[in-house]
């Protein structure tokens, strides 16, 4: 299908659109990115059907691959592709009244590039092009990150802008060996190449990419830079972060690892790091009981963990648990940051303290609230108990002693993400508020996200039928790399 | 250091990718750490310039070669792709120093001073 | 400590890295899809400057993300100097005499220098980043001669926006014209003169002028900045 | 060449060193411009003639302006 550049294309253009249309109005501007972002997702929607028969592979430029950069909407790509536009659409949505600090013009469009990295990272099936679209992620995330302008915010960003740009140049070191040693840079034609040479040779190429995309994946020890910046940036922003933008970086470790370099025998070091990253995150959660936002952005720590994890099982059935739930956090955390952000706006703090009794004031965020930690701690009837329970059975389907051992502890450390979360749930329901001020449920743009969000987490926990092909397809894109090889380069 | 005795130029790249490295680990002043970024991209492209270096060819412009050689076999150029991709990462680059420093100076005016140790969240 | 542990994490950078050049020989023909682009850039792209084949034609769309990266970074900076209050005009000491008459000379000089470099990327080194990277250092320049001045950021903005724009449209345009975004539609006519390679020399102008606005925002930005 | 290249190098990693020492920030700044004007020099050397422009015009010229003017809005002097 040839629109399919149209999904990289139209948030860009908006973006470029955008410094024209402040000419005229700057009010209208904060409503490009919800129009765009709709656009995205419809269009994602209609190519799913397609891209679950076949990879849709179109080349840019209109050179045959490997001579031209090419798109590959695989069920793996289309999937994160439209899970971006759908949530990045409800925070758009969001942020049309949420966004009050000036430049706001700058934010929209800051947020509609952020957007199209995003986009463009997961599509692209050139690795040079995969960093550059990876880099637009991460530029706009650290001027984002800094948008509020008060202490916590530069600091954040200028930490997580140094943190990154180091892992962005060990990226770009590993192309440039790639590009040494195979000559070329699309990625079905490294795969292709990668089996005539030496696997430990390439070692460092692979550790270099790993190292670089863990950054942004936020793997320990490279997480210091996110609690910080989801905790001080923007709701809006932290929870674009926590939905997708560390997801993007999961993508291309598990791209670079399975698709490109076809090295599954290191399962056994990506589930470990999986698992520590998950206790980490999962503690360093628990033991955060004063600022609400911090406490969320150490539970993503926590769900990238156990989502490597599952990656790392080198199987495909762990490869579906851990997309599974990758788009159930992306819900969930979605959900979380946003709500939590009208409430921290209500009561102006972000103490988890001052947010007592809320539960009264704000019944509709906060049903959606306790929908979505029900769902992240992995209770039924949510979409979060049939990820984990796909994770737990891929796991024990390997058949390894190490991984069981992994399986207790990551089942121990869901206990852990019970406590706090139900912490969060006792302060804003079964605690009185010490200041009986009326607060007030949520504006009505701030509710609209926060319901579809809830809706989705039960509809998929309901019907997980609606998800499972593609999420299927998803995880057999990852290891089938014959295939892959075969629909972007055509026969041998 | 024999493997890399090979080229002068990948000793170039790599001297400066560990001295940005070293500058950005150690150094607590933020203008420093920056100034250690522009060393890490600085060596990448020395190394990827150097990786797409051909002995004994010429620059890929063909207008000279073309008027020469017109028809007969391939030019004898280097590669251009390593160039056209240190292009992008030059301006990549210089878009990363804009904002780093953008941010350091914000930083500045919270705290009145450049050094990490005593800003609060740069401290680790 | 802290020296102790970067110096052990450098050793094992330093190793690394030496372990993995150790297989790409320097100076040796290693050149494997850009072959390609040497036997058939030319008649391919029109350009006989190869890189920029590259860079506008088989690798079109990292251009159009590096363009992106540049104008994330301009609004970024925008973002982090943000003028909450509207800046109060301080009179500065003024430059010297040469510096100002030089400054009038010399910036149409440096605009015009810009020009022709990002015209002629398609035939000699040079094009649009470089090009606009000139205009930028005349914008700076005319920050030296004359230190009460401001930009003009609303033109700024909209030549930023325009040349976007037009990147976009023509990558569009291709879709429409032959089935393949930022696909070279127009006749590549003959090589080495100065419209010859199709799209080429217009999306070059287009970055030219992008590249050159961004920059020169960004300088403005730090210059007064207050 | 190669000895013209050697030289270059050796003088462009005393340039960085020198860069890291310096406590004077606007020293550094111009010892990094240094490097990026060598590196500018070896991307000739290595028939780069886009990129030797490039980084002249974009590390060597911008990148050092946007450093001094940054140093100009903070401090001078590494503590």
């Amino acid at each position: 299908m040839l629109i399919a550049p149209l999904l990289i294309a139209i948030p860009l253009a908006a973006a470029f659109l955008a410094p024209l249309v402040r000419l005229v109005s700057r009010r209208a501007v904060r409503f490009i990115p919800p129009v765009a972002l709709l656009a995205n997702l419809v269009l994602g929607v209609l190519l799913v059907p397609r891209a679950l028969a076949e990879p849709i592979v179109v080349s840019i430029g209109g050179w045959r691959p490997p001579f031209c950069i090419n798109l590959v909407v695989g069920p793996l790509g289309i999937l994160l592709a439209v899970l971006t536009s759908l949530v990045g659409l409800l925070i758009a949505v969001y942020a049309v009244t949420y966004i009050r600090k000036e430049p706001s013009d700058r934010y929209h469009m800051l947020f509609l590039l952020l957007v199209t990295g995003a986009t463009g990272a997961v599509l692209t099936g050139d690795i040079f092009n995969l960093f550059v679209f990876f880099e637009i992620l991460c530029m706009a995330s650290y001027a984002l990150t800094a948008y509020r302008r008060d202490k916590g915010g530069t600091e954040a960003g200028f930490k997580y802008l140094v943190q990154g740009t180091v892992g962005s140049t060990l990226i770009l070191i590993a192309i440039a060996l790639v590009y040494g040693r195979f000559g070329t840079l699309n990625m079905a034609d490294i795969a292709d190449r990668v089996a005539s040479v030496d696997s430990m040779s390439l070692f460092v190429i692979l550790a270099l990419f790993l190292v670089g995309f863990g950054v942004e994946a936020a793997i320990f020890p490279l997480n210091a830079w996110l609690p910080d910046a989801h905790s001080s940036a923007p709701a809006s922003i932290s929870a674009i972060l926590s939905a997708i933008a560390i997801k993007v970086g999961v993508y291309a470790m598990a791209r670079t690892t399975y698709t490109l370099f076809d090295t599954p025998g290191l399962w056994g070091f990506l589930c470990a790091i999986g698992v520590v990253t998950l206790v980490v995150g999962e503690v360093s959660a628990y033991r955060q009981r004063e600022d609400v936002k911090r406490m969320l952005a150490y539970s993503s720590i926590g769900q990238i963990g156990l989502i490597v994890f599952a990656f790392g099982l080198a199987t495909a059935d762990g490869a579906f648990g851990g997309l599974f739930q990758l788009v159930n956090h992306a819900l969930a955390k979605a959900l979380l940051f946003l709500a939590v952000g009208y409430m921290i706006y209500k009561v102006g703090s972000k103490r988890l303290a001052s947010l007592e009794g809320l539960g009264r004031e704000m019944p509709v965020t906060c049903l959606a609230c306790a929908v979505a930690t029900f769902s992240l701690v992995g209770l039924p009837p949510f979409a979060g108990f049939m990820s984990k329970l796909s994770i737990v059975y891929a796991a024990v389907a390997t058949d390894r002693p190490l991984v069981f051992a992994l399986v207790v502890i990551v089942l121990a450390a869901t206990v852990v993400e019970g406590g706090y979360f139900f912490r969060l749930i006792q302060t804003l329901y079964f605690r009185k508020r010490p200041n009986p001020r009326p607060v007030g449920e949520a504006p009505l743009s701030g509710l609209i996200p926060v319901v579809v969000l809830g809706v989705l987490i039960v509809v998929i926990g309901l019907f997980p039928q609606v998800l499972t092909p593609i999420l299927r397809g998803g995880a057999d894109e990852l290891f089938h790399r014959a295939d892959y090889v075969r629909y972007v380069l055509g026969a041998p | 250091m024999d493997l890399l005795g090979q080229s002068v130029y990948y000793v170039g790249a790599v001297a400066l990718l560990l001295i940005g490295f070293y500058m950005v680990l150690v150094k607590a002043n933020l203008i420093k750490i920056m100034l250690g970024i522009s060393f890490l991209d600085t060596g990448v492209h020395v190394l990827l310039i150097a990786i797409g270096y051909v002995r004994g060819r010429t620059a890929p412009i063909l207008s000279e070669a073309m008027r020469t050689s017109a028809g007969g076999g391939s030019p004898e150029v280097v590669d251009p792709v390593p160039q056209a991709l240190v292009l992008t990462a030059i301006v990549i680059g210089i878009g990363v120093l804009a904002l780093g420093l953008s941010i350091a100076v914000r930083v500045y005016e919270h705290y009145g001073t450049l050094d990490a140790r005593e800003i609060r969240g740069l401290r680790c | 400590m802290r020296k102790a542990a970067a110096v052990l994490l450098l050793a094992v950078l330093a190793t690394g890295l030496a372990l993995a050049l150790a297989p790409i020989p320097f100076g040796q023909d290693k050149i494997v899809v850009a072959n390609h682009y040497i036997r058939n850039g030319v008649r391919e792209t029109g350009a006989t400057n190869l890189v920029t084949s590259v860079v506008l034609d088989y690798r079109a769309l990292d251009t159009l993300g590096e363009v992106t990266i540049l104008f994330v970074a301009a609004v970024g900076v925008g973002v982090i100097f943000f003028a909450e209050r509207p800046p109060r005009r301080r009179p500065r000491q003024a430059a010297s005499v040469i510096v100002v008459t030089g400054s009038r000379v010399l910036f149409p000089l440096i605009l015009l220098f810009g020009v022709y470099v990002f015209l002629h990327g398609h035939l000699t080194p040079g094009g649009g980043f470089q090009g606009g990277a000139v205009i930028a250092s005349g914008v700076l320049l005319l920050y030296l001669a004359r230190r009460e001045q401001t930009l003009h950021r609303e033109a700024l903005g909209v030549a930023e926006s325009l040349g976007g724009l037009v990147f976009v449209g023509i990558g569009l345009l291709g879709l429409a014209i032959s089935g393949t975004f930022l696909s070279n539609f127009l006749a590549k006519g003959q090589p080495n003169l100065l419209l010859s390679a199709g799209v080429i020399p217009i999306i070059y102008t287009a970055v030219g002028v992008k590249v050159g606005a961004e920059l020169a925002r960004i300088i403005g930005d730090l210059v007064e900045r207050e | 060449m190669t000895i013209l290249a050697t030289i270059l190098v050796a003088v462009m990693i005393a340039a960085a060193v020198a860069t890291s020492v310096f406590k004077d920030l606007m020293n550094a700044v111009i010892a990094c411009a240094a490097v990026s004007l060598i590196a500018s020099a070896l991307f000739y050397l290595l028939d780069a003639p886009d990129v030797a422009m490039a980084e002249a015009a974009i590390g060597a010229g911008l990148s050092t302006a946007i450093f001094a003017l940054a140093i100009r809005k903070t401090e001078r002097y590494e503590g």
